[in-house]
């Protein structure tokens, strides 16, 4: 029991980790062949990944600057735990649905901090607009997120999924919640028409910026755990989890291949029209899935 | 890890480097126009794990398009030694190689490698895509064997890069 | 006539001063600036006799001529009489210290003189059993109060005087139709015979002389809207005048009113029409404190917005609020005087009245401010001064019976103890922490100001941090206005 | 160890008066002093640890007793009190030195220990009149403790001290119609008679009374005393207060709340909105509108001070909404939110007093790149705001989660849905905190700052220990609020040391699991992270600028207007003003008075008489009508 508590530990961050790397080198195929470009080998991310890690020389502004990426990917891993998958729940009992909301923070904190570091206003842009930019998608996200707890009485991930057997999926039963769980997902995950904070053309990557070597590294890596973490947090509260890892991967791929086209075709919001956006559709949606709700 | 000697160890890192170019490019003149179709669908240099970036920290390539004035000189060189080692320095068209129209302007740089050290040119007015790919396709060999070693040059030579940037900069 | 001490002596004494004054003013001038101080001194002597003889029987009673009442004019000192004159003595006495530091300005002997007799007249007028003589009494404090207002000579002062002379006189005129009124409906002037017989006397008939009584007493005791003169009048006056005619002037006019209704004119209308005045008098008072510039107006505004309270509270016509009006009557006297007689010092020093220039005292006159603070303190009912127990008794009482109206009026007083606290934290505000006036050299008040204030800011100390036997005679003379005893004791004791 | 309450309260009043004198002797002796009895005061809690002593009768007033008494809910506020004044006085030591006037110095020690004494008098009061007699003394010793400040702080205290009587005194009211009806001000005969009281008066009892503890803890929209008030006042006070003394007010509304009313009789005289009486409700709604709104002001704020005042508006909202719930889990939630908060916002306060006392300004602008010279307390602010940004593992998380839990579990969404946008709102104005203090560019001018001195970190690490500790163990101090709260007959919570187990809430929470998980996930990283080739230090000037060099005089730090987007986009929220409201009313309220008290008191003679003529016709006509006009 500990031993395999212990295995599946080390076991689910590689996994997510995989899962994340491995979309990322689908979306550069896919996005290219819908460019109608040859796009760069299947394996380029982790050319990218090695490359970095392995440059000769790297620079850091401070303690915290070079700590920011590392408590990125701490943040990262953790939450990864508190995430159910493929019937796999290992921390779930621990930390309840609202517990992980906050747990996803401590990522963020870590490279805001990092990026604050390093001294440069373009960062510091970023993360302004990052920060306002979770306030946007945060009042809709915990909309639905109330909406579904309420729909099943806990707040336990491992007990939603669970719920969610035999085909009953969230989705059916709450379309409204699932449509808005999507978009939030979307934004969450920083893609056109969202990509505002490391707009590379206005704050020349944001957060990033002066960053590279192996804290872009991990940074690149971290956002492979954090395309993991989005959308199978999607998976689990909308589309039912999964009884084995293949099942789970299809329906995450399903998931990110439709969030893959979306990024291809729209241009970028300003930041205040983003936040504005995320306060009326999707709230509204929400809202009106929450009281369909409250009164079943 | 530890059978690996240092020499295996930097051939593998040079053929993971050469796989994945960040290139900034420092568009000074007219030969930016040829960048376009050299990264959008026509000519598709992501198909060898180049791509774009915008920061000098996150780049391996310097690519300066055109004619580098006294100017333009001071911030290529705040660039360069912003990149982080490995780093290599590509001149773009003729400019960056003797001044090119700009010969004999009094503000233009006539030859870029004495201020930073350059990799590779590529010549012509405009050099067309295919001459770009081709350049970068040679960076890579030359990465792969290990002769774009312009960095090290620098550090070898500092007082002498550092002579000239003084004398034109002031 | 009892127990060495004779009531008597309240008013002889200070009387015989006044002529003692008179008679060394022509050859021996120096010494009359320390004959009040004997006068009082000898006074709270004999107050501290009688304590026990009040207490212990309810009431003292001396009658004078010879004759028994209720012919004669009789002392009647009960328990709220010999809060009051006590009150009157103490501050007599305090001030009378003042005095000998603060006047300066000619003629001192006339103002030694209708000093003394001002407050001879005070204490006259709470211990007097005979309702002629009360008038008598009024019409000396009056006179010397006149005379006091307008001691500076200057113009303000000499308007202030002459508008405080003929409201006054009206006041005094007033109170003589209302006695002669009684004295033809009843044929006595006895308090006691006149409450007794005035039983059989139509409402109407007690009305109309109740009125004229009220005007005549209102306009002393500072009602709205007979208080006019008053604003003029206390700013005008020298400090030491204004802390008595504020302290204990206008509170024996209220006092003569309290014991008139509550011996001849117990009815439930009155009570009520009082209720008005006394809200009247407190809204009016506390809103026009806090526009003002003047210290000494501010004050004078604030006396008038007590007076409000404590009326009130009388009007309440319960033994709670009772109590809870004669404490508010003693926090007020000794803070009110407390506040005047620093502010006095202050202005003395600095040389202006205005209340930012008063910025940056509380560095250089830390005595004085320390002191100002607490009577602010203890005026605006923040525990745990004195004047927090007492405003505590005030709501409690008005909120005995609760109905819309008397939620309402503590509504009120409870919205104007937040304006009298919106002004005297500016006061304090500018005093503690405001920038001074460049090159303020000024030094702590002279001596006998910063011991007279000092003793009744720690006898204010004293009674806030220990208000128990306070709270417990206040109740005793609650009970005796509610059972009216006066007239039982009175009648017991010979007083008839 | 077993003290008299008496001896309790007193303490800290004895300590301030010795002080006071000792002052005049030596400075050294007053600070000893004062360290000694807020020390001793702090310690003598000790042994009142889940005790409970009904009632002592130290005084009498008007023939009703005076009572002092103590339970664990007591205990939790006493221990708020006491150990925050201690940490205070040891902080402000080193901190007021630079005050030149002893005299100011002596007086501010004095007040310092009557506030803590008036608190404890406040925690520690049976019944009403002792609790609004320490209510008051803490309203003007408080006071004086703002206007310290300097010429701004005065307007600032004048405007609280207002505020704060106009508050005390509609409590009073309720207070006094509550002795009229009980003829007792002791909690327990209070109680009685509201149970046999018509519905209205209790509802007028409990308006008025929250009225009082409103304006005290600032719930919305009585709350516009305080940004000013606490940014204004010195350093070492703000905590005091922002910690401290608004707690106060929550301890206020809870005692009332289920001290003198119980939430059954609540329920029983008003129609109930999800389950929660109505009256509880409009507070919920009151607390969930400050989260939220104040959440917003703080992030618009460019005033260190003032960000962290409007962000004590908003996490006294949570503290109040979780009291106002009414379920064992959501009071329990504000009581121990109640404890977090003045653990974490007394270190945010203490740390920015930090900043303050080495660079003299708290504008935020004119900040930056301070952890090069104070690396300690940036820690200690990092712990501070992630506590109160409510993120594991620290001591904040664990309170809002059972406010949260709570919410869920009575379906009130729209309260909830406030409270996780205002915890959301929170994480954008602590990271502007961080950011624009210790963050970034270190300007020329701060280049010889240094960690501020010993004692004035002491009490900054005590405060940040405890953020960690109640984070990982927050069954430590739930151990005294489940007690206490069965005392004022809630039914017991479910918990353990290191969190709550299933069926608690919707969910369970394990915190140490959490710490341990991210403390491994971190060395993971750490390790994965320093495989790779060390890092060369560069220079805040080696930076990417487009090319261009970044010299020291150029600013190159983005630090004003940090989230000038988002305030474009609450714009229509920022147009209204609660405080312009009141300016506009006390304003016509002045004119008005100064009109009518002109046309009254108009210093003419005739008009005088005038008056008298009228009383007199008054009079006559009265009586001419027989006396009977109404």
């Amino acid at each position: 029991m500990v031993i395999d508590k212990i295995f599946f530990t080390i076991i689910t961050p590689i996994f997510a980790f995989a899962v994340g790397l491995s979309f990322m080198m689908i979306k550069l195929k896919v996005s290219a062949r819908i460019e109608r470009r040859y796009g760069p080998p299947i394996i380029q991310p982790i050319y990218n990944i090695l490359k970095l890690l392995l440059k000769e020389e790297n620079i850091s502004h401070g303690v915290i600057f070079s700590l920011g990426p590392v408590i990125a990917l701490a943040g990262s891993i953790l939450t990864v735990l508190f995430i159910p998958y493929a019937g796999i729940k290992l921390f779930t009992g621990s930390g309840d649905l609202i517990a992980l909301m906050y747990i996803m923070v401590i990522g963020s904190l870590g490279m805001a901090l990092g990026a604050g570091e390093s001294a440069n206003p373009n960062a510091s842009i970023g993360i302004s607009r990052a920060l306002t930019l979770m306030l946007g998608y945060d009042l809709p996200f915990v909309i639905i997120i109330i909406s579904v707890v309420l729909y099943y009485h806990t707040t336990n991930l491992a007990d939603i999924v669970a719920a969610q057997a035999h085909g009953h999926w969230t989705l059916w039963s709450l379309p409204l919640s699932a449509i808005v769980g999507f978009v939030v997902a979307y934004g969450a995950l920083g893609e056109h028409p969202f990509d505002i904070i490391t707009a590379p053309h206005e704050v020349a990557t944001g957060p990033m910026v002066e960053y590279g070597g192996k804290h872009l590294g991990f940074l690149v890596i971290n956002h492979a755990f954090h395309i993991y973490i989005e959308i199978a947090l999607f998976v689990d509260l909308f589309l039912g989890g999964a009884t084995n890892v293949l099942w789970f991967y299809v329906k995450m791929f399903a998931v990110f291949f439709i969030m893959m086209l979306f990024d291809e075709v729209y241009p970028r919001f300003k930041i205040d029209d983003a936040v504005r956006f995320f306060w009326k559709w999707p709230t509204i949606v929400a809202l009106i899935s929450l009281i369909i709700v409250l009164v079943k | 890890m530890d059978r690996l000697t240092e020499e295996q160890a930097k051939t593998i890192a040079n053929m993971l480097r050469k796989r994945s170019l960040w290139m900034i490019h420092y568009c000074t003149g007219c030969g930016a126009i040829e960048l376009p179709p050299t990264m959008t669908s026509r000519y598709d240099m992501s198909r060898f794990g180049l791509a774009p970036f915008v920061t000098p920290r996150q780049s391996d390539i310097l690519l300066v398009t055109g004619y580098v004035n006294i100017k333009t000189l001071r911030r290529i060189i705040t660039v360069y030694e912003q990149m982080l080692d490995p780093k290599y320095v590509i001149g773009f068209g003729s400019c960056p190689i003797n001044g090119g129209v700009y010969w004999d302007s009094y503000s233009v740089i006539k030859r870029l490698d004495r201020y930073i050290p350059v990799d590779l040119y590529i010549a012509g007015c405009m050099p067309r895509p295919e001459a770009v790919i081709t350049a970068f396709r040679t960076l890579m060999d030359m990465i792969d064997q290990g002769k774009a070693d312009g960095y090290k040059r620098y550090k070898r030579n500092l007082a002498y890069y550092k002579e000239n940037q003084r004398k034109v900069l002031g | 006539m009892v127990g060495g001490a004779h009531p008597i002596l309240l008013i002889a004494v200070p009387l015989f001063f006044v002529f003692l004054i008179v008679f060394f003013s022509s050859f021996f001038k120096g010494i009359v600036k320390y004959l009040p101080i004997i006068a009082f001194g000898i006074n709270l002597i004999v107050i501290y006799q009688l304590i026990p003889e009040v207490l212990g029987k309810g009431m003292v009673i001396s009658t004078t001529a010879g004759f028994k009442p209720p012919l004669a004019i009789d002392i009647v000192v009960d328990r709220l009489s010999l809060i009051l004159a006590a009150i009157g003595s103490v501050l007599g006495f305090l001030v009378a210290i003042y005095n000998v530091s603060y006047i300066d300005e000619e003629p001192q002997e006339r103002y030694y003189a209708l000093f003394t007799l001002l407050v001879t007249g005070i204490i006259w007028m709470v211990v007097t059993g005979d309702i002629f003589n009360l008038f008598v009494a009024f019409e000396v404090t009056s006179i010397a109060a006149f005379g006091l207002v307008g001691f500076h000579r200057d113009q303000g002062a000499v308007e202030a005087g002459f508008k405080y002379l003929v409201m006054g006189s009206i006041g005094g005129g007033m109170l003589l139709v209302g006695i002669i009124m009684l004295y033809a409906a009843t044929g006595t002037l006895n308090m006691v015979d006149l409450a007794q017989k005035s039983v059989h006397l139509t409402f109407g008939q007690k009305f109309l002389a109740y009125s004229m009584i009220f005007i005549g007493l209102g306009i002393e005791g500072a009602l709205f809207p007979l208080n006019a003169w008053l604003p003029d009048a206390h700013p005008a006056a020298p400090s030491s005048v204004s802390a008595i005619l504020s302290g204990i002037m206008t509170t024996a006019a209220i006092y003569a009113l309290y014991r008139l209704t509550n011996l001849m004119f117990d009815y439930k209308q009155i009570y009520t029409i009082l209720l008005f005045f006394g809200l009247l008098t407190l809204i009016f008072g506390e809103v026009s404190a806090y526009f003002q510039q003047d210290i000494k107006r501010m004050l004078a505004y604030s006396t008038i917005g007590q007076t409000g309270l404590f009326f009130f509270a009388f009007a309440l016509d319960s033994a709670n609020g009772f109590q809870g009006s004669i404490m508010q009557i003693i926090n007020h006297s000794v803070s009110k005087a407390l506040l005047f007689l620093v502010t006095g010092g202050m202005i003395l020093r600095i040389g202006s009245r205005k209340i930012e220039d008063f910025a940056g005292l509380g560095r250089k006159m830390k005595f004085s401010s320390f002191f100002l603070a607490i009577g602010a303190f203890s005026l605006m009912g923040l525990p745990p001064f004195f004047g927090f127990w007492s405003k505590l008794k005030i709501i409690f009482a008005a909120l005995q019976n609760p109905n819309f109206f008397m939620v309402a009026s503590v509504v009120i007083i409870l919205l104007m103890s937040v304006v009298e606290g919106a002004y005297f934290f500016k006061l304090l505000q500018n005093m503690y922490f405001g920038k001074p006036a460049e090159n303020l050299q000024i030094s702590e008040a002279p001596a006998g100001i910063l011991i007279s204030f000092t003793i009744l800011g720690l006898i204010l100390i004293f009674i806030s941090v220990y208000p128990t036997p306070i709270i417990n005679l206040t109740h005793q003379v609650a009970n005796d206005l509610m059972s009216k005893s006066y007239i039982n004791i009175a009648l017991r004791l010979g007083g008839l | 160890m077993n003290a008299s309450l008496e001896l309790l309260l007193a303490t800290p009043f004895i300590g301030g008066l010795l002080a006071f004198i000792g002052g005049k002797v030596h400075r050294w002796i007053r600070n000893l002093i004062a360290i000694i009895f807020s020390f001793a005061t702090a310690f003598e809690i000790i042994g009142y640890y889940n005790v409970t002593i009904k009632g002592i009768v130290w005084g009498k007033l008007f023939g009703s007793d005076l009572i002092l008494q103590t339970n664990p809910i007591t205990w939790l506020f006493l221990f708020i009190v006491t150990s925050a004044s201690f940490l205070i006085v040891l902080f402000s030591i080193d901190d007021m030195r630079k005050e030149e006037d002893e005299l100011k110095l002596d007086a501010y020690y004095m007040y310092l220990l009557f506030v803590e004494g008036a608190m404890v008098g406040i925690v520690l009061a049976g019944d009403l009149i002792t609790f609004f007699m320490f209510w008051e003394i803490m309203s003007w010793t408080s006071y004086f403790l703002i206007i310290h400040g300097g010429k701004r702080s005065m307007a600032a205290g004048y405007k609280y001290i207002i505020m704060s009587v106009i508050g005390a005194y509609a409590m009073f009211l309720a207070m006094a119609m509550l002795y009229a009806k009980a003829h007792s001000l002791v909690y327990t005969d209070v109680a009685n008679v509201l149970l046999h009281s018509s519905p209205a008066f209790v509802i007028w009892t409990i308006v008025l009374l929250a009225i009082g503890f409103f304006v005290k803890a600032a719930v919305m929209p009585l709350h516009t005393w305080l940004p000013d008030a606490h940014s204004e006042a010195p350093s070492p006070v703000s905590p005091l207060l922002s910690g401290v003394l608004i707690k106060m007010g929550a301890y206020g509304l809870f005692v009332v709340l289920y001290g003198l009313i119980s939430v059954k009789l609540a329920g029983s005289l008003m129609p109930s909105v999800f389950s929660t009486p109505l009256l509880l409700y409009i507070i919920q709604w009151l607390a969930a509108l400050s989260i939220v709104l104040a959440t917003f002001l703080a992030i618009m704020q460019e005033d260190a001070k003032r960000l962290l005042a409007y962000s004590s508006i908003s996490q006294i909202g949570y503290v109040v909404l979780g009291i106002a719930t009414g379920t064992s889990l959501g009071v329990a939630g504000g009581l121990f939110h109640a404890l977090n908060h003045a653990i974490f916002k007394g270190l945010l306060f203490l740390v920015v007093g930090a900043v303050i006392y080495r660079t003299g300004t708290r504008n935020l602008s004119e900040l930056g790149g301070l952890i090069k010279k104070m690396p300690f307390s940036f820690v200690a602010l990092l712990l501070g705001i992630i506590a109160l940004a409510g993120v594991p593992p620290l001591n904040g998380f664990v309170s809002k989660w059972m406010i949260y839990e709570a919410l869920l579990q009575k379906k009130e969404v729209f309260l909830l849905i406030m409270a996780f946008v205002g915890s959301t709102g929170a994480f954008l104005y602590v990271y502007r905190l961080v950011h624009s203090i210790f963050l970034g560019q270190l300007p020329k001018k701060y280049e010889n700052v240094k960690d501020v001195p010993i004692l004035m970190q002491i009490p900054i690490w005590v405060l940040a220990l405890l953020t960690i500790v109640l984070g990982i163990m927050p069954g430590l101090a739930m151990n005294v609020i489940v007690k206490g709260m069965a005392f004022f007959g809630f039914k017991p919570i479910a918990y353990n040391l290191f969190g709550f187990p299933q069926g608690t809430a919707m969910g369970a929470l394990t915190t140490i699991n959490i710490s341990a998980g991210l403390a491994i996930a971190f060395v993971v990283a750490w390790i994965l992270f320093i495989l790779f080739p060390k890092s060369r230090k560069v220079s805040q000037y080696d930076n990417y600028a487009a090319g261009q060099v970044v010299t020291e005089d150029l600013k190159y730090n983005y630090s004003y207007g940090f989230y000038m987007s988002f305030s474009r986009v609450i714009k229509p929220i920022l147009k209204w003003s609660i405080e312009r409201v009141y300016n506009y009313w006390v304003e016509a309220a002045k004119i008005f008075g100064d009109y009518y008290m002109r046309r009254i008191y108009t210093g003419n003679l005739e008009t005088y008489n005038a008056y008298i003529v009228i009383v007199i016709t008054l009079a006559a006509a009265f009586v001419l009508l027989g006396g009977k006009i109404w």
